[in-house]
């Protein structure tokens, strides 16, 4: 079956499954967090998470359009871009929680899930740190003629970063297939953008001759459809491109950032919540489209429900990796 | 002499309070950073200085590190006094080049002309659950160069008299502070102290081994000597409180008179501040010493997210007590 | 007397003396570097240098429109920027043969010349590794309102350093009074600026919130105007501004860079040294201008050839630096 | 065994020549870096690489070490292995954070599914006459680093042997060569031979004192061991090769026999390789030292310009035989 979108944001060819797909992973990335903030809530998270929570669109819109060879690389904030990339629930928790299970062992815990099942490089707490690795995966497919693509996720505090610029100005210069993603969610940590950031983000792009573009990153239509293109051009040799993704996250820059109005309104999270909410909207259109119901849609977010506590489950109950691994895995 | 009030102090608010002072003292002393105004830092020691100084003397920046920091440099050297703040000492990888090219390096290169009086304030420390690029402890990288000190407070004391000293200072200083450390309390006199640089303090007396430590680990070696007077053995803690300049005789007349000595540190014990300190206790007090200096620093392992991991990474005072006690002979 | 200029490059109010002034300070700039080349080849200077022959008009042109109290940073390639910034030949010289009377008592060499007299806040052997000092210098002025401007140097090689975009941004988020200077000499030691440099150069400001533009930079009318309206822009309080100087260096990349062929041809040398040399053009436009005459010049030019030639002598027979004051100055 | 031809090479040939050799080896190997094509690096050392290998191999890059470093890390991880070359070793203080809060913990952090097979290639050494900001040393950081290794050729044919192990290895590798090193000759056999990490080398042996150096000095340690000679002391010269890992045995075991130690870097004195190995003597060789382990690193100072003050900034022949005769007793 095949969908025809609104003019805006024609994508031909898409079919139902996979917009329930892209419902299911935006659904899946929810949960997953809502039981991030609860763990952590019971104190029974070590450290602290920083949540994906309204950001959902981002990463599964442009994950949507890769393929599970293809790479990402992700940031302190990254468990929606490991879920959207293939990760699975489980093993995730069991990672934050510090579990032997976890997809590095315990070592790596929130800020730093990797998986090489799934091309994802790995998260990194270094803001604008992943930068440089994604450059250089993209260099080998190149090089490697795998026609793989490489996706740079960052926050637009990661702007700030000089590095960011120099491998844009390499990968224009060498034509590599990477795109780096910028997640525009207003803050870097507890200061808005704008007193952070002088003259025009897209003109970032563009002035190391990377094609820049932005998009509505509330819109998984609108950010999928992007990410096609991006994406289609890449793996042509056409080059890097640069897509700013405005969105916003509805909880603290991490688990323990409760009180926020010093450095935003309430209202202002409110309004992001009721107008630009990336599942409800989708939601929304899936049924007016008739791909689903509400009724369907509210049974798969049980079984996403159900799904995520066992996961959660299967972590707290997992063992610690033996303190004798702490020295393991520093030399291949 | 007017008696002090003294006050309990916690170690965050012992820093502020040395900032507080040394800003209404001295007009252009100004802090940069990022999220250090409103925010007052993700740990809340700048809490309150923006308001108190304004948005022109507490500058929230853009993430720069490399940049922010350069232009520390460049103010320092033509009439403010920055303090810049790097969030966590992790971050100090895109600094070197502006620390160590640079601030360094202005003053010799120049032939003495200009001078780079600026402190960098940064984070060390381990166990806090936030994995490799959060916890690590790189004050060995800057105390190996010459043109920077480095001052590593223990106390809420030592935390405010040493940083009044470094905004004084004439050269860039690079100080640490434990984040770990940020809640401990300590009693702090009200008004005017400082502290001088390259003087030792021995936090504890002891007879038969010495402890010398920086940073966070001067409390894991207290709480190790106090478990080793229980079985008898005569603890004494030395604290350099900077590692440049080192108060090397310090050191060196301790061990004399113990015979014994420990390097107890959280950076990575290879190449770095356990192998400076213990070949210089080795070499000043050799002929006194009855066994080799054991150094105790963090395993050479990037730091593990999981708290089982974690924890065995770093000195705690069980280890070092067992470690002064078999360095003594007891069973 | 007020000099009418041609139509492009009107400079009203221009005094003849100030031509003269400027003109005399190229000719000791060439003249300075010549004997840098001689001392090199006849093996009487320590290490390598690296001239600034054929770039003059951009230093002089920019420091020209400077006071003194103004600052500057520059480069490995910074004989230049000192001499126009005031610096002179005398305590130059010493300075690269690594003598006590020399501006660093020899601790500098030819790559860290400074000078708080003359407002140098020091040369700088880092490509890019001023781009911090100059913008924390501007900070300074601000915050102590003193007036000053702060012109960083640098060449088109240092637009691959991110550091640079980092204090760009900040100096406009804070409307910083410093100009940066790039000198596009055309490459990067070896290799040609094109291979190295994606999208346009001036953008690169420009997406920072930097106003950019470019000047002829052989033509040391047009860049001592641009440099006079930025200036002024600066110390009106308007903010950072960025000039792309187009200039070409005559010689190697550092004095033992002889064999040049593999990386350009000797045309394109030739071609520039016939017509874009900035000290000839500028004589024929002053004579025409009857603002001196060939005579006069020609007379001026031998000056300044004995005082070059005085203080190479004096350089040669200054004393060393004793041995122990290596361990001075590393600490204030 | 068939008869394996001897040849003499300079140090940048040796190099050149593993290079070459691995790269017709493993088409996967790459170079990049400034000026290294056609101009074959400013020290020549890379001279006819692009020739043979073009430019899809051998790639120049803008002047962005801290990108293209990254760029290495991301390369290594996805099927190349690049050998990324940065032009002086000064300029290691802008790819800290790609060589240490990346490559060097990539692997752990991953739970050892990811892997770094990368190398850097960079420069130490002073006495260039090109002053502070090129001629660091700077090998201490990065060997104060779990999950780095760090190669320090001292001879062609270690040159070459230690770079074909470090672009076989699975592990981000540091390789240091000293600059001033370059036209040195020395014998090199042709064909495949490569050389272990973490196995010291005695370069010449002796009874009376051990002199442990790194690099260029241990050219330097082996003059001063012929001057020793000439006043009949008989030295042993141990060259541990890589300072991670590090061949502690050899180096305990050596001072044992001769009963005193040297150590000789390039490298500052202070917080350095000269601690660490000072150290690791003092300890293992404790009951058999006559005497406190000698240090002799470079002056705490930014290295001067000016050749009379650059010359005492590093140790020499002179400086090594008149340290390790007064160390044995001779007037
Ligand atoms: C190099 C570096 N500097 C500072 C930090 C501390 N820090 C962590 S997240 C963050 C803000 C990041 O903002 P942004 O990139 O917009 O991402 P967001 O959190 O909004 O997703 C900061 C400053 C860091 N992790 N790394
Ligand atoms: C950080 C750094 N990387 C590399 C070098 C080596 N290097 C010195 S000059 C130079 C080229 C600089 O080109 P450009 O900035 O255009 O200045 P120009 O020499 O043309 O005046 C390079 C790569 C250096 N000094 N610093
Ligand atoms: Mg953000
Ligand atoms: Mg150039």
């Amino acid at each position: 079956m095949t969908i025809a979108t609104d003019q805006a944001r024609v994508i031909d060819g898409v079919r139902a499954e996979q917009w329930i797909r892209i419902y299911r992973r935006m659904v899946t990335i929810r949960e997953f967090e809502e039981s991030v903030n609860e763990l952590y809530t019971r104190a029974l998270m070590p450290g602290l998470a920083h949540l994906y929570i309204g950001e959902e669109a981002v990463a599964v819109g442009i994950c949507a359009a890769l393929r599970q060879t293809d790479y990402i690389t992700s940031t302190h904030r990254g468990h929606g871009h490991c879920l959207a990339k293939g990760a699975s629930p489980d093993r995730m928790f069991a990672e934050l929680l510090g579990k032997e299970a976890g997809y590095c062992r315990g070592k790596g815990g929130s800020m730093h899930i990797a998986d090489p099942a799934t091309g994802n490089l790995g998260a990194n707490a270094i803001v604008g740190g992943s930068a440089g690795i994604a450059t250089g995966a993209a260099l080998s497919s190149k090089r490697l003629g795998t026609g793989q693509v490489t996706v740079c996720f960052f926050g637009e505090g990661a702007l700030g970063q000089g590095v960011l610029y120099e491998v844009m100005n390499l990968a224009a210069l060498w034509k590599l297939p990477v795109i780096y993603v910028c997640e525009n969610n207003l803050y870097n940590e507890y200061t808005h953008y704008s007193e952070t950031t002088a003259g025009d983000m897209l003109a970032r792009g563009a002035a190391f001759g990377v094609q820049a573009e932005s998009v509505d990153g509330q819109d998984v239509r609108a950010v999928y459809a992007a990410a096609q293109r991006l994406v289609e051009r890449a793996r042509k040799g056409e080059g890097p491109t640069f897509l700013v993704c405005r969105t916003y996250r509805y909880h603290g820059h991490h688990v323990g950032d409760i009180n926020r109005e010093y450095y935003r309104s309430k209202q202002e999270e409110q309004e992001w919540k009721t107008k630009g909410d990336p599942i409800k909207n989708f939601a929304a259109w899936m049924i007016q489209q008739r791909i689903s119901d509400a009724a369907a849609l509210e049974e798969m977010q049980k079984e996403v429900r159900a799904e995520t506590k066992a996961a959660v489950e299967f972590a707290i109950a997992a063992p610690y990796p033996k303190p004798e691994e702490a020295d393991e895995d520093v030399y291949a | 002499m007017p008696e002090v009030a003294v006050r309990e102090l916690t170690f965050a608010q012992a820093v502020r309070e040395a900032l507080a002072e040394e800003m209404r003292r001295d007009k252009r002393v100004c802090i940069f950073g990022e999220d250090v105004a409103e925010a007052g830092t993700p740990f809340k020691v700048l809490s309150g200085l923006v308001e108190e100084f304004g948005c022109e003397r507490v500058l929230d920046t853009p993430i720069s590190e490399a940049g922010f920091t350069g232009m520390g440099v460049g103010a320092a050297m033509t009439g403010l006094r920055p303090v810049v703040d790097i969030m966590f000492g992790d971050f100090l990888t895109l600094t070197m080049d502006q620390l160590v090219n640079q601030a360094a390096k202005v003053h010799y290169m120049s032939g003495g002309t200009w001078k780079v009086p600026m402190v960098l304030r940064t984070t060390l420390g381990a166990t806090r659950r936030s994995a490799a690029q959060h916890s690590q402890s790189l004050h060995a990288w800057l105390s190996h160069v010459p043109g920077l000190k480095v001052a590593m407070p223990s106390t809420p004391y030592d935390a405010k008299g040493l940083l009044k000293t470094a905004i004084r200072d004439e050269n860039p200083v690079i100080f640490f502070e434990d984040k770990m450390m940020y809640k401990l309390k300590g009693s702090v006199p009200e008004g005017e102290y400082t502290i001088p640089f390259g003087v030792a303090d021995v936090k504890r007396e002891g007879e038969d081994v010495t402890i010398v430590a920086t940073s966070s680990m001067v409390q894991v070696a207290l709480g190790a000597a106090e478990m080793l007077e229980k079985i008898g053995v005569s603890a004494e803690v030395i604290d350099p409180r900077t590692t440049w300049p080192l108060d090397e005789k310090t050191l060196v007349e301790s061990a004399k008179k113990t015979s014994r000595a420990i390097v107890v540190e959280e950076g990575y014990g290879r190449y770095g501040v356990t192998g400076e300190m213990a070949s210089v206790i080795a070499e000043g007090a050799f002929y006194s010493l009855d066994t080799p200096v054991k150094r105790m620093g963090a395993m050479h392992v990037p730091i593990p997210f999981s708290p089982p991991l974690e924890d065995v990474t770093v000195p705690t005072e069980q280890t070092v007590f067992e470690a002064a006690r078999a360095m003594c002979g007891k069973a």
